[in-house]
């Protein structure tokens, strides 16, 4: 009737630890005045998606979360801000940013609402619960899957990220003209 | 004719402009002696020359109608125009367009032709439109002159107004018995409509409007004492012994209609006798030689319409036919005293011109004698049988005669004025007159023979009309109206000598006594002073009012605004493309809770 | 044949764009060798033209989007062979007109030929979606040619007229495609053919609709009143040439439109609103002339009179009778007749004198007989004197109006108004020629000279047809009866109120 | 853990996320934002690829990430530039959109 499990018992207290951590440090991102600050943050909240991550059976994608963006991503902004000076903002309240606020609330009720319905569609996925475990979220079925499902949309990822190269090298290649504004 | 033709001769101009007419002329007296020759049924003949067009049921032939009535006019004009076009060419002898002057004159015969020979009202109105173009390019001519260009303008808009009216009376005739054709109209209308018709009262009224204009009658009598900026022999011509005419011939040619509606009859006798007063009224201040003949002409007018407003056809066309004779002659010799001395028409500054211009002086004598009824000139015989008949007419009443007769002494009053201020007394210039050239006299004597012999054939002519009109001239015999008829043309006579023979005394107390009648006559009744203020200030003043509030501000604002308020809007809208990332970000966050909204909650 | 005439302009056009901009010799041989082969082609149409036939002739079919049936189809019948000669006409003497012109002289005429082109295609096209398509070939030079050419608030103007014709012209592709579905819902088959749909029955509230939807680009474009605003801007700031087929063809497009489609297609609507419309015109026809009256610019002047004259024709369409439709027919044509010529002397006199107000003219008559005579012509037959053209239209169409069962109710009241304008029509008219030319003026400046014998020519067959025309125009009128006729059976036997009586006079 | 802990997670990162993008005037710290909503995106897609025992979520998160990357490199671009032009951080102030 009632069967004790305490892999089970472990894992859910741990899932939960973390993902309540991982909240909290996205309200640190968003609460912290500094930028500095936020983006420690920041990467301590990948840190905690990465374990999330890894709890749901994905050791590929945490690992790239932790490479990708808690590591180049979170990087590049720290040097960003370094470069720019990590000036302090200053909040004052005002009405559009409770109005901001108010719709995004009512917006996380709503999520809250739609996340009571659960599950609508059945379980269909090609491997069970064993093969999943064993090799779901390892490197190489999600190379095997990558490199032939979705072989196009790899490719065009890579594009994606060739072009964008090209985009920032222009940008901080060329001097920028600045664009007077239209006369009224 | 020579449109542009200034390169031809003027002999030749005049040869071939005098040429043609008094060819017309020619074939109108062999086309009368036919006439006359033939049977009685074969009298009244339409020749059919194309069909003009056919649009849905409206089906049209250019087609001239021969029959007395159009024979009759058509021998006035062309025989009253062929002497004035030789009379012309004295006159005009010095112009620089003189072949420009012979061919408009020769349009206008055409136009007139046309205009008589029509058969049917299509046509007529055609001719009559001509006619009235005619005038306004003679009344034109000297283009340069600031005062005849304003005056041609009158003259056509006054006429178009005419033209409008008629066309008007076409439609409604159309309408209602499908055909414009003279004959077929008329044997239709007996049968189609009753007495005073609310559509029959119509059709007359608005040939009415025509008849109106083109004879200068009241309301619309304004443009004709203008009309004399034009040359004199146009003058004669076209605004005394044809053209006007025309709305006589108008009313004659449709008599059928006008039987059927007594009112429309009324009224053309009322105003008609109405404007023969008021016109004389008004030549009996004037000092302008050709604008008292053009009051003259315009009472003589009345007169006429005043016969056909009785039902007296013709009487009516004798009068007409008597009146082309001597006001042109009248006319003529006026012209001729001007060109004597050297185009001045201020009579206070002729004078003792008995002398200088003695065959002037008798034609115009003769004139004045015709015009005012002196007794056995044409004049009398016409005057006096409309006079006559307007008590002793069916339609006649005493009103209408005592209303003719004071017309009949103001008419001898003011020719016989200006008779002695022409004539008579001491030259009041330096201008040395002189006698016109053998081609002006001639004209001249053929005419005066004319205006004193004319009135013998009243018989003749109305047995020659009768078919047309299928009655008879009545003499009807009532003594002492005839003799009060006589004698007022004389009274006129005798008060002007009074006046203007025994110095000049009486005349200035007149004047003073009745300082203000005498300014308002001068002044015409102030009606071109009323026309302007009632009709064209307005006009103009609307016009531009239409132009500045109702174009600018109305309907083009109306259509500026859609733009400019979509601009507007576009502006106000725009408000969301503020350039701020936060708000497109808030859009979107707002619209996804609009989404969820349905899809949570739906 | 028709499809030679369509495009030798714009074939001519496109080649204009090849020749060196600084070749004016070329340019002006090609252009006035197409314009002048463009006439002549549709000449010889006139003399193969059969007029005892009511339906299209010379037509080519040739499919162009065959999923959809659009076809590239074209033909005449009598209303539009007119049009076509006109337009062809006034294209050859806006070109000649325009010969000496120097900013842009390549340019322009190209896109003269090319509104040629769009514009005579308008009046062959059988094809809706075609006949769409020349609508607007016949828009887009216009802009350029008022835009870049223009005088005065050009720009204003040419916006103002496109962006206006194009709101008109957007709805009727609407009821162009609406019209193709119902069609399709019929027979499941789609159809843009004119001839083919103008014998479907249409759904009386589906024809107000359709009905107003094409209303309202033809009714910009004739102008009906009060929609006419564009038409003075545009008029004043369009240069001569341009205003001769402005005014000349392009403004008739929209009476065509509404004889062609309004009539046929949609006969209930047509006669619930034409009294309505009617009075528009009618307003139009007194508002022109009376604005006309306070007039002092020449151009200014024409252009109302232009307003004026137009509401004439859609007065008469309105009529829905043979007289009114024929003497609107003949009146377009003598419309642009009797307004190219008036704007060509315009021209002349604002060439000469660089002025186009009254004010400072006076006694030109003396230094210009030839166009003394010449304008004097015209203005008698612009102020509807009998005996010249202008005359024999407005007659057919007051008659038409007077006797007509559709306007029955106000019919007296729309001739009264009409006759009220044309009473104006003389003022106005008389004024400009009279205040131009009479008079006597010791200002005129030295050498002024004539016309010369080019602008002589250019004048002289307006001259002769408007005489010609005015004596006798049975010709004219018998070749467009046939086809009036049958656009009026088709209007009764579609009309679904049928149990009223149409025939005899009351 | 179930589906309703992931997603009330993800749902409460998001929203996070979301109000860090409305009232910061930081663009760094607006773009870190947009980071929180992808990762929570993110997290979403994972937990549902495994309750539904397939491989897509994680390839489709992988392509997030790669879009994430490429985004961050040329805002981060983007804002350096608009910085050395204009020597504000401002996002209120940049409105060169402004219509």
């Amino acid at each position: 009737m009632f069967e004790f499990d305490f892999f089970e018992l472990t894992r859910a207290t741990v899932t939960t630890v973390v993902g309540l951590t991982a909240v909290l440090a996205s309200l640190g991102v968003i609460l912290c005045s500094s930028p500095i600050y936020c983006a420690l943050y920041l990467i301590g909240h990948m840190i905690c998606l990465a374990l999330l991550f890894l709890l749901y059976n994905a050791e590929f994608i945490a690992a790239v979360q932790i490479i990708v963006y808690a590591g180049a991503v979170m990087i590049l902004f720290l040097f960003i801000i370094a470069l720019l000076g990590g000036k302090k903002e200053i909040q004052e309240p005002s009405t559009e940013r409770s109005i901001a606020i108010v719709f995004v609330a009512t917006m996380l009720g709503e999520l809250f609402l739609s996340a009571t319905v659960g599950p609508t569609k059945p379980v269909e996925g090609e491997f069970d619960i064993q093969t999943v475990a064993e090799v779901g979220g390892s490197a190489k079925a999600i190379g095997l899957e990558l490199f032939s499902r979705h072989l196009v949309s790899f490719e065009l990822a890579s594009a994606l990220l060739l072009v964008a190269t090209v985009g920032i090298i222009c940008l901080s290649k060329f001097s920028y003209i600045p664009v007077r504004r239209r006369m009224k | 004719m020579s449109w542009f033709g200034n390169g031809m001769s003027r002999k030749r101009a005049g040869l071939i402009g005098c040429g043609s007419v008094g060819l017309s002329f020619l074939i109108t007296l062999i086309a009368l002696v036919g006439f006359l020759l033939s049977e009685e049924s074969e009298k009244g003949g339409v020749s059919t020359l194309y069909n003009w067009v056919t649009a849905g049921s409206f089906s049209l032939n250019m087609s001239i109608l021969v029959d007395p009535l159009s024979v009759f006019m058509l021998l006035i004009i062309t025989g009253v125009g062929f002497v004035i076009h030789i009379y012309s060419i004295g006159y005009m002898e010095n112009d620089p367009e003189f072949s420009r002057f012979f061919s408009y004159l020769n349009f206008f015969i055409f136009s007139m032709s046309l205009l008589v020979l029509a058969a049917d009202f299509f046509f007529l109105i055609v001719g009559w439109a001509f006619v009235g173009l005619a005038s306004y390019l003679l009344i034109g001519f000297w283009k340069e002159k600031t005062s005849a260009v304003l005056a041609a303008r009158k003259a056509f808009v006054m006429n178009v107004i005419g033209d409008v009216g008629m066309v008007i009376a076409a439609f409604i005739i159309f309408d209602h018995l499908g055909t414009l054709n003279f004959l077929e109209v008329f044997a239709a209308a007996k049968s189609t409509f009753r007495p005073n018709d609310d559509t029959i009262l119509l059709i007359t009224m608005f040939l009415l409007v025509g008849a109106f204009a083109k004879s200068a009658q009241i309301p619309l009598h304004t443009w004709l004492a203008d009309a004399m900026e034009g040359p004199t022999p146009v003058s004669a011509l076209i605004h005394a012994a044809t053209m006007v005419t025309a709305g006589v011939y108008l009313i004659a040619r449709c008599h059928v209609l006008y039987e059927l509606a007594p009112f429309t009859m009324y009224l053309i006798a009322s105003v008609g006798v109405v404007t023969a007063i008021f016109a004389g009224s008004m030549a009996m201040v004037q000092y302008d030689i050709k604008r008292v003949i053009a009051y003259s002409t315009m009472s003589q007018l009345g007169f006429m319409f005043l016969a056909v407003g009785v039902g007296m056809y013709s009487i009516a066309m004798f009068h007409l036919m008597t009146h082309a004779f001597f006001k042109a002659l009248l006319f003529l010799s006026a012209g001729s005293v001007i060109h004597g001395l050297n185009d001045e028409q201020d009579i206070r500054k002729m004078g003792g011109l008995r002398h200088s211009m003695p065959v002037t002086h008798v034609t115009f004598l003769i004139g004045s004698l015709a015009l005012a009824g002196f007794p056995l000139t044409s004049g009398f015989f016409s005057k006096e049988a409309i006079i006559i008949n307007s008590y002793h007419a069916d339609m006649g009443n005493i009103i209408f005669w005592a209303i003719a007769v004071l017309g009949a002494v103001m008419t001898g009053f003011y020719i016989f004025r200006v008779y002695f201020y022409v004539f008579s007394g001491q030259p009041q210039t330096d201008v040395h007159a002189h006698e016109s050239p053998l081609i002006m006299i001639v004209p001249l004597g053929f005419l005066a023979f004319l205006s004193l012999t004319a009135g013998f054939g009243g018989g003749m002519i109305d047995s020659f009309l009768a078919t047309y009109f299928g009655t008879n001239m009545p003499h009807p015999d009532d003594p002492i109206l005839e003799t009060i008829g006589l004698s007022a043309g004389l009274i006129g006579i005798v008060g002007a000598i009074g006046f203007y023979m025994t110095g000049k005394d009486g005349l200035e107390f007149a004047k003073q006594m009745l300082a203000p009648l005498y300014d308002l006559l001068f002044n015409k009744y102030y009606i071109d002073e009323i026309y302007d203020f009632l009709i064209v200030k307005p006009t103009r003043a609307i016009g531009a009012f239409l132009e500045k509030r109702v174009e600018k501000f109305g309907v083009d604002f109306a259509v500026d605004q859609v733009g400019v308020q979509t601009r507007e809007v576009s502006r106000l809208i725009s408000f969301w493309q503020s350039g701020s990332v936060r708000l497109y970000a808030f859009n979107m966050i707002v619209g996804v809770v609009t989404i969820l909204m349905f899809v949570v909650f739906l | 044949m028709l499809t030679l005439i369509i495009f030798i302009p714009l074939i001519a056009a496109l080649a204009l764009l090849f020749v060196n901009k600084d070749n004016t010799g070329t340019i002006r041989n090609i252009s006035v060798g197409a314009a002048g082969l463009t006439f002549l082609t549709s000449l010889t149409l006139l003399s193969r033209f059969d007029s005892s036939l009511q339906g299209m002739q010379f037509t080519e079919t040739l499919a162009w989007v065959p999923m959809f049936r659009i076809n590239y189809q074209v033909g005449v019948d009598g209303i539009s062979l007119w049009l076509v000669i006109l337009t062809a006409f006034i294209s050859l003497i806006a070109v000649c007109f325009s010969l000496d012109r120097q900013a842009g002289f390549r340019n322009f005429m190209a896109l003269l030929l090319a509104l040629e082109a769009g514009t005579l295609g308008v009046f062959m096209a059988l094809d809706m979606i075609l006949f769409y398509v020349f609508w607007e070939l016949m828009l887009v030079p216009t802009y350029f040619l008022i835009g870049i050419w223009g005088e005065g608030k050009r720009v204003y103007a040419t916006t103002k007229f496109v962006l206006y014709t194009l709101v008109g012209s957007l709805f009727m592709l609407l009821g162009i495609i609406w019209l193709g579905l119902i069609h399709f819902e019929a027979t499941h088959e789609f159809s843009f053919d004119i001839q083919v749909l103008s014998h479907m029955k249409i759904d009386p509230a589906d024809q107000v609709w359709l009905f107003l939807f094409f209303l309202s680009a033809f009714a910009i474009k004739i102008p009906i009143f009060p929609l006419h605003s564009w038409l003075p801007h545009a008029y004043i700031s369009s240069p001569i040439p341009v205003l001769l087929l402005l005014t000349g063809a392009m403004s008739k497009a929209g009476a065509y439109g509404i004889i062609r489609f309004c009539l046929p297609l949609f006969p209930d609507a047509v006669d619930s609103f034409g009294l309505v419309i009617a009075f528009g015109a009618a307003a139009g026809i007194v508002y022109g002339a009376w604005i006309a009256v306070a007039q002092r610019d020449l151009k200014a002047l024409v252009a109302y009179s232009s307003i004026s004259h137009l509401g004439f024709i859609a007065l008469g369409i309105f009529a829905l009778n043979g007289e009114g439709i024929e003497g609107s027919v003949l009146q377009m044509v003598n419309h642009g007749i009797i307004a190219s010529a008036l704007f060509i002397i315009v021209g002349i006199l604002e060439k000469r004198l660089g002025s186009r107000s009254l004010d400072d003219f006076r006694g030109l008559g003396k230094a210009m007989p030839l166009l003394y005579g010449m304008f004097m012509l015209i203005t008698l037959a612009a102020l509807g004197l009998p005996g010249l053209n202008g005359f024999v239209g407005e007659f057919l169409i007051l008659m038409g109006v007077w006797t007509s069962l559709l306007l029955a109710d106000l019919s007296a009241i729309y001739v009264l108004m009409a006759g009220l304008a044309i009473v104006f029509a003389s003022i106005y008219m008389l004024y400009m020629f009279q205040g131009a030319m009479q008079e006597k003026n010791d200002k005129i400046p030295e050498g002024l000279a004539d016309i010369n014998s080019r602008e002589f020519v250019l004048l002289l067959p307006a001259c002769i047809l408007v005489v010609l025309i005015g004596l006798y125009p049975k010709p004219f009128i018998d070749r467009v009866t046939p086809s009036v006729e049958s656009i009026l059976t088709l209007e009764k036997t579609l009309n679904l109120h049928a149990g009223e009586d149409k025939g005899g006079h009351h | 853990m179930g589906h309703q802990f992931v997603l009330l997670i993800s749902a409460t990162i998001f929203c996070v996320g979301a109000v860090g993008f409305l009232i910061r005037k930081n663009p760094l710290v607006m773009f870190m934002s947009v980071e929180l909503m992808l990762n929570s995106v993110n997290f979403l897609l994972i937990g549902y690829s495994s309750f539904q025992n397939s491989m897509d979520g994680q390839i489709f998160a992988l392509m997030i990430m790669t879009v994430a990357a490429a985004e961050v490199v040329v805002g981060l671009a983007i804002i350096l530039t608009i910085f050395r032009t204009r020597h504000d951080m401002d996002v209120d102030h940049i409105n060169t959109l402004k219509g």
